[in-house]
């Protein structure tokens, strides 16, 4: 029951794309077509997860009981780098339609603040590590849903007679915040 | 202390030997253009550019899906980078222009009684797709609105109208439009473009040999526009001025005016346009594409060769043309005479051709001063064999052998060289084709006292020009139809007269001609001391026999073995086409077959294999032949200015004058600018109101 | 071969490079981040429990460290005698991780002087609420004997509504310390009065 | 490329993360207040002219295939450091930048700077490249910050501005209030190099 509001929690009332701001630049840049946004979203949460296991291991079992807490950016974020590529280069060699569905997505991610958020908040909320996996399955979730509805509306917005000097970037912004305004309605669903 | 710095180094050693060892393990063969786009790109994987990552996008500029701009950290100065190193890879890296390759007419945007939102996408939403023809703008102007730089307006008519200089290929008015009429199209990619079933194609421009997009340059000339109307000619023809003279215009005959009126004066307008330029005593400048490092050998400067040399060198190639004659120009200066083409006027556009940047050596006899060999050892990454056909068959006939008796191509070469042609007084041309026909009116202007062709079927089959015969007949040419000759009888060696036998005409042969049938015991002689056969050429490949490094193959035709849908030969690097592959045909088709030629030798010296053409149009698309045209009333056709009789004989003065601007604007508008399925029915009205006025 | 192995040297050592950097900034910057955090996040809470300027307060201060967990307890010395302490501790069982809380204690009159809230990463507008002076109050002025429940276990706090869980580890921060107060006063006492000495 | 137009291409040409639309998350998530825009805009200003000396210094060492690890790695050491510093003399300024600090590692902006500019460019021009981004980046983030807290708290740079009647619209500092106000920057901002003729390119 625990798990399931920390999960509901996540996906929608702190929705990491529209409440926290994570992940921003792909959300920006890879709306622009639903099955693209598809693609990435399914790749975040599959990267996400499995970063956070790995930060959250090396956090407990490495960093922490040597008193080394400072360098966790530096180590987390060199351990997201190198899975990543890991798992780009896997996929490319085993499965091509596994690699054509998620795996041209993960060069994005390295960058995409929305994995190094997790792993971050992972720590800060000093979850173990079932709720990490939880956790970190339902914030990339939430980036998934969030980002595929706004595909859809941006693929609708074409459409839309916008005043030039809007189109683009400027009115998907705006339609972001209207998006994160209907999210705020979720506010005070879990405690 | 220690302990930090031994875990990070831990944990970077050992991301790094995973990773040095994965990529070993799990190497996968990568396009290495793709590889070197990417280590160009900033790699920031930021997405901004809406593909995945930095690699899709590396992959989808060598693809040609984006373009060399796409990165948004990047901007210019990576754009720069990546368009010099594909530039050198030798993809186009010339700048792609919208265009609009169908009006539709108002016809299209009358199909919808629609007052919703402003926007095509919504209009075609709404209705399910497009109503008829599927294709034709629906002129609502979402285009406009897509455009970020401000490229495309809308004209009065409700069409787009592209600014090629603020157009940047970006493809957003492409994604726009719902109907598909606007590709981005580079000045290479026009050049190596073949028509498409798929496509929206104008009875004309399917008929044309060439393709030239004859509705395009017409409604250019009908708004004024000369300079974009033979910018447009030129895309596909680099010899108007010439084409517009000799053509028989087939194009004409597919005309959809002539359901129910006179075709367009479709080759007036081509010549109307050339002069103008000629007129005008500037050349227009004709787009290059930045060069290719590749070298191409051309043999034979006929309409193909120089087609092949100009497209080639609008690809960016280097182009040297090897000619065994004097002068450049091929059948064009020695096969046509003086008054259909005057050799001023092909001097002049052969001069513009060569301007370009191609080099020419005359006077070099291939098979004899230069062989295949010579080729490789001079580096060229490929030749075009066009050597026309310049041989003509002989009749198997006693007689044929005695003085005076030549052959057509031969007579009409001896004369451009002046050669001294001693002409009789009745001359007797044997053949009723072009040559022929040129034959018999050289000969009269050269002073023969009666010129007589004989023909050996009736005049409708007579495969020259029909204004040619007409004029032939003006001049005072006999025609003697249904005869074959038989014997050539002499006085002392020398002509004196020839016997013929009537025929009369049989079943059709392959052909579809009638076949003639010989009438026996009808025999009748004709007085004459001069004969000229001109029943048909083939190539001379002799020369083929004095190379010894040869390995090309001849046909039982005579002609130069070769792939039909590339013109590649059995030497992978020698191309042919034109006369030599084909057999005789028209100017146009060799001016074809050397833009054909340009396109399969432009991927074969770049990427190594020529990929074939999609669905590529070989007969008339089937929608396109109305059988009625609706609401389309008849209007007079113009009539180009001819030398008077009297004028004319005696010299090889031009024979045909060129239209004056008026009349020209005034043809432009007979054209009903044609697409598969419609025509411009509307124009009528609006061109009456004009006269009217 | 040669290029997995310039890839891994030069990966690793720009690793070892950098760790060794942050090592030294670390090393030359720990005291004064430490001072900082205690500024800036007890300072306040033990100017509110003290009614003193927190400069005052921030050195007097010693770590008791029980059952793996340390607890850093601040002071107040009425010459040798001691007047008051301020110990922190962490109220598991909070809705998003630890709150960490810290009590203030009369030893004379062994009453609880207040509880501020150190830190927490509650819900805002929700969990958020244990920041308010109406619940923290309720602390206020019971004996350090009593024994701290909500109402809802039979307890004389009253839980926020809907805030269970956080008020529940506020609690438990405060059960916390006032069993370190019954069971170790003793040894604080002399670890203070090491300190002082 | 002198250094004139490099170091005036991130005021308005290339100005983050407005033309060059990157580096969106701190952009939206830290400027509820001028304050924390600018010290954010600071830190990864001073992140950025840094991590573009020593990744234009290291260049022609990092083999090709380590290359955004090895990038990734300066850069987190940077901002660890930036972190440390903050910590130690800006203690409240850290505390409400939060995990935002440790996330300029991922921001794209400093990335993507590394790649672009820094690492075929020498040390001095990469850092006036550095400094330019980072100063535009500093002022927009500034803009929008100052826009949100007048708007949304009334005040600026936390002085109070209007009186006690003042209704806040609190919106304005949520994440709604965020977006919008940078969408009607851009918009703004667009119209503005529309109307001088200006080629750009929207995204």
């Amino acid at each position: 029951m625990d798990l399931l509001l920390l999960a509901i929690g996540a996906i929608f009332v702190n929705n990491i794309l529209l409440a926290q701001y994570l992940g921003n630049c792909p959300f920006c840049g890879v709306s622009k077509k639903l099955s693209t946004s598809v693609g990435m979203g399914l790749a975040v949460i599959f990267v996400a997860t499995l970063a956070s296991i790995f930060t959250w291991f090396a956090y407990h079992y490495i960093l922490k009981p040597y008193n080394m807490e400072f360098i966790r950016t530096l180590a987390f974020i060199l351990i997201i780098a190198a899975l990543v590529q890991f798992v780009e280069i896997f996929l490319k060699k085993q499965s091509k339609t596994l690699f054509n569905a998620l795996g041209i997505y993960l060069p994005l991610i390295t960058t995409n603040c929305a994995v190094m958020g997790i792993t971050l908040l992972n720590i800060k909320y000093e979850f173990n590590f079932i709720e990490v996996i939880v956790f970190s399955a339902a914030s990339a979730a939430g980036f998934t849903i969030a980002i595929i509805l706004f595909a859809g509306l941006r693929e609708r917005l074409i459409i839309a007679p916008v005043p030039k000097a809007m189109q683009g970037t400027a009115i998907a912004l705006v339609t972001a915040g209207i998006m994160s305004m209907a999210f705020l309605g979720f506010t005070g669903m879990v405690k | 202390m220690l302990m930090p710095i031994v875990v990070l180094w831990g944990i970077g050693f050992v991301a790094a030997v995973i990773l040095g060892v994965a990529s070993r393990i799990f190497y996968v063969e990568e396009n290495p253009r793709i590889k070197g786009v990417l280590s160009l790109l900033p790699g920031a994987n930021c997405g901004g550019c809406g593909y995945a990552g930095c690699n899709s996008c590396a992959e989808a500029i060598v693809n040609g899906t984006s373009q060399v701009n796409a990165c948004v950290i990047g901007q210019t100065e990576v754009a720069n980078q990546i368009a010099e190193y594909l530039g050198m890879a030798m993809v186009d890296s010339e700048i792609a222009v919208a265009t609009r390759d169908c009006s539709g007419g108002v016809r299209a945007v009358k199909k919808y009684e629609y007052s919703g939102l402003d926007d095509c996408r919504a209009a075609m939403l709404y209705y399910n797709g497009p109503i008829k023809c599927n294709r034709g703008c629906l002129g609502l102007g979402t285009c406009v609105n897509a455009c970020k730089f401000g490229a495309i307006t809308m004209g009065p008519d409700n069409l787009p109208i592209f600014d090629p200089e603020r157009c940047v290929g970006c493809g957003e008015c492409v994604r726009a439009c719902p109907k598909g009429i606007i590709s981005i199209i580079s000045e290479k990619s026009k050049i190596l473009h073949w028509n498409q079933y798929t496509e929206c194609l104008a009875p004309c421009r399917q008929k044309c040999p060439a393709q030239i997009d004859i509705p395009k340059y017409i409604h250019y000339i009908k708004d004024g526009k000369f300079k974009e109307a033979l910018l447009t000619i030129k895309e596909r023809n680099p010899l108007p001025l010439v084409c517009g003279r000799v053509c028989p215009e087939p194009c004409a005959l597919a005309c959809r005016r002539t359901i129910s009126d006179d075709p367009v004066a479709i080759n007036y307008l081509k010549r109307f346009a050339a002069d103008w330029e000629m007129n005008s005593g500037q050349r227009l400048h004709i787009p290059v594409a930045p060069a290719s490092g590749k070298k191409v050998a051309i043999v034979g400067s006929g309409p193909a060769g120089l087609s092949a040399a100009y497209f080639l060198c609008r690809l960016g190639h280097e182009v040297t043309i090897y000619e065994k004659r004097s002068q450049l120009g091929g059948m064009l200066r020695y096969g046509i005479p003086e008054y259909r083409l005057p050799k001023k006027i092909l001097d002049w556009e052969i001069e513009g051709i060569l301007e370009l940047g191609i080099t020419a050596r005359t006077n070099v006899d291939f098979g004899s001063d230069f062989t295949i060999d010579f080729l490789r050892a001079e580096k060229y990454d490929a030749a075009f064999m066009a050597v026309g056909a310049w041989d003509e068959h002989s009749l198997n006939i006693e007689g044929i052998n005695l003085n005076g008796v030549y052959s057509g191509t031969n007579f009409l070469e001896r004369f451009h060289n002046n050669e001294s042609v001693e002409i009789g007084k009745n001359v007797v041309v044997i053949g009723g084709g072009n040559t022929a026909i040129d034959a018999a009116r050289s000969s009269l202007r050269l002073g023969a006292e009666s010129v007589t062709i004989v023909y050996r079927r009736s005049r409708d089959e007579m495969p020259a020009n029909p204004a040619e015969i007409i004029a032939a007949e003006e001049e005072g040419i006999e025609f003697c139809f249904l005869s074959a000759p038989t014997k050539i009888l002499n006085d002392n060696n020398v002509v004196d007269s020839m016997e013929i036998l009537k025929m009369k005409l049989g079943e059709p042969d392959p052909s579809g001609r009638r076949r003639p049938v010989p009438i026996k015991g009808s025999e009748e002689i004709i007085a004459c001391d001069m004969v000229i056969q001109a029943i048909g050429q083939f190539p001379n490949l002799d020369f083929l026999g004095k190379d010894k490094s040869n390995i090309l193959q001849i046909t039982k035709w005579n002609t130069i073995n070769a792939e039909e849908d590339t013109l590649q030969t059995d030497v992978p690097y020698i191309f042919t086409g034109g006369d030599c592959f084909t057999g005789p045909g028209l100017a146009i088709e060799a001016i074809a077959a050397g833009r054909y030629a340009a396109r399969s030798i432009h991927y074969y010296v770049t990427d190594g294999k020529i990929p074939p053409i999609i669905d590529k149009q070989k007969s008339i698309i089937s929608e396109s032949l109305h059988q009625s045209i609706v609401g389309v009333a008849p209007k007079p056709r113009v009539h180009e200015p001819i030398v008077t009789l009297q004028d004319r004989l005696g010299t090889f003065k031009e024979v045909e004058g060129t239209i004056d601007e008026e009349d020209a604007r005034y043809e432009a508008t007979r054209c009903l600018n044609c697409g598969v399925f419609c025509y411009n029915q509307d124009l009528e009205e609006q061109s009456d109101a004009q006269t009217l006025n | 071969m040669r290029e997995i192995s310039k890839l891994v040297l030069v990966l690793s050592l720009i690793c070892g490079i950098s760790a060794a950097a942050l090592t030294i900034v670390r090393v030359s910057l720990e005291e004064r981040i430490d001072m900082q955090n205690d500024f800036y996040v007890r300072g306040p809470a033990l100017e509110q429990l003290f009614q003193k300027p927190a400069n005052d307060v921030l050195k007097n201060k010693i770590a008791f460290a029980i059952d793996d967990i340390t607890y850093p307890i601040f002071y107040m010395t009425d010459g040798d005698m001691i007047t008051g302490l301020a110990i922190e501790a962490p109220g598991r069982g909070g809705y998003a991780g630890d709150i960490i809380i810290m009590m203030g204690i009369d030893t004379e009159a062994e009453k609880i002087i207040g509880l501020e809230i150190i830190q927490h990463s509650e819900t805002p507008g929700v969990g958020s609420k244990v920041e308010k002076v109406s619940f923290r109050k309720q602390w206020c002025n019971l004996g350090i004997s009593e024994s701290f429940e909500l109402r809802t276990h039979g307890g004389i706090i009253d839980a926020i509504s809907g805030a269970t869980y956080s008020s529940n580890a506020v609690v438990d921060g405060t059960n916390r310390v006032k069993s370190i107060i019954n069971d170790h006063l003793d040894e604080i006492e002399s670890l203070i009065q090491a300190n002082l000495d | 490329m002198s250094y004139k137009k490099v170091l005036l291409h991130g005021l308005w040409q290339d100005l983050p993360p407005f033309r060059l639309v990157l580096g969106l998350c701190p952009a939206l998530a830290v400027t509820a207040s001028i304050e924390n825009g600018l010290g954010m805009g600071l830190a990864a200003t001073f992140v950025l002219i840094f991590s573009n000396m020593l990744i234009s210094m290291l260049r022609n060492i990092i083999p090709d295939q380590v290359r955004i690890a090895c990038f990734i790695v300066l850069i987190a050491t940077l901002v660890v450091i930036v972190e440390m510093v903050m910590k130690a003399y800006f203690f409240p300024l850290s505390q409400q930048l939060g995990i935002y600090i440790p996330l300029i590692v991922v921001n794209c902006i400093i990335l993507g700077r590394a790649e672009a500019f820094a690492s075929r460019n020498p040390v001095l021009l990469s850092m006036a490249d550095g400094l330019s981004i980072g100063i535009g980046f500093t002022l927009s983030l500034s803009l929008v910050g100052s826009i949100r807290e007048i708007l949304g708290a009334g005040t600026w740079f936390g002085i109070p501005l209007f009186g006690s009647n003042f209704e806040p619209f609190e919106f304005m500092i949520k994440a709604p209030g965020a977006f919008l106000c940078l969408g009607i920057l851009l918009g703004l901002m667009n119209a503005y190099s529309r109307k001088r003729g200006e080629s750009i390119i929207q995204t």
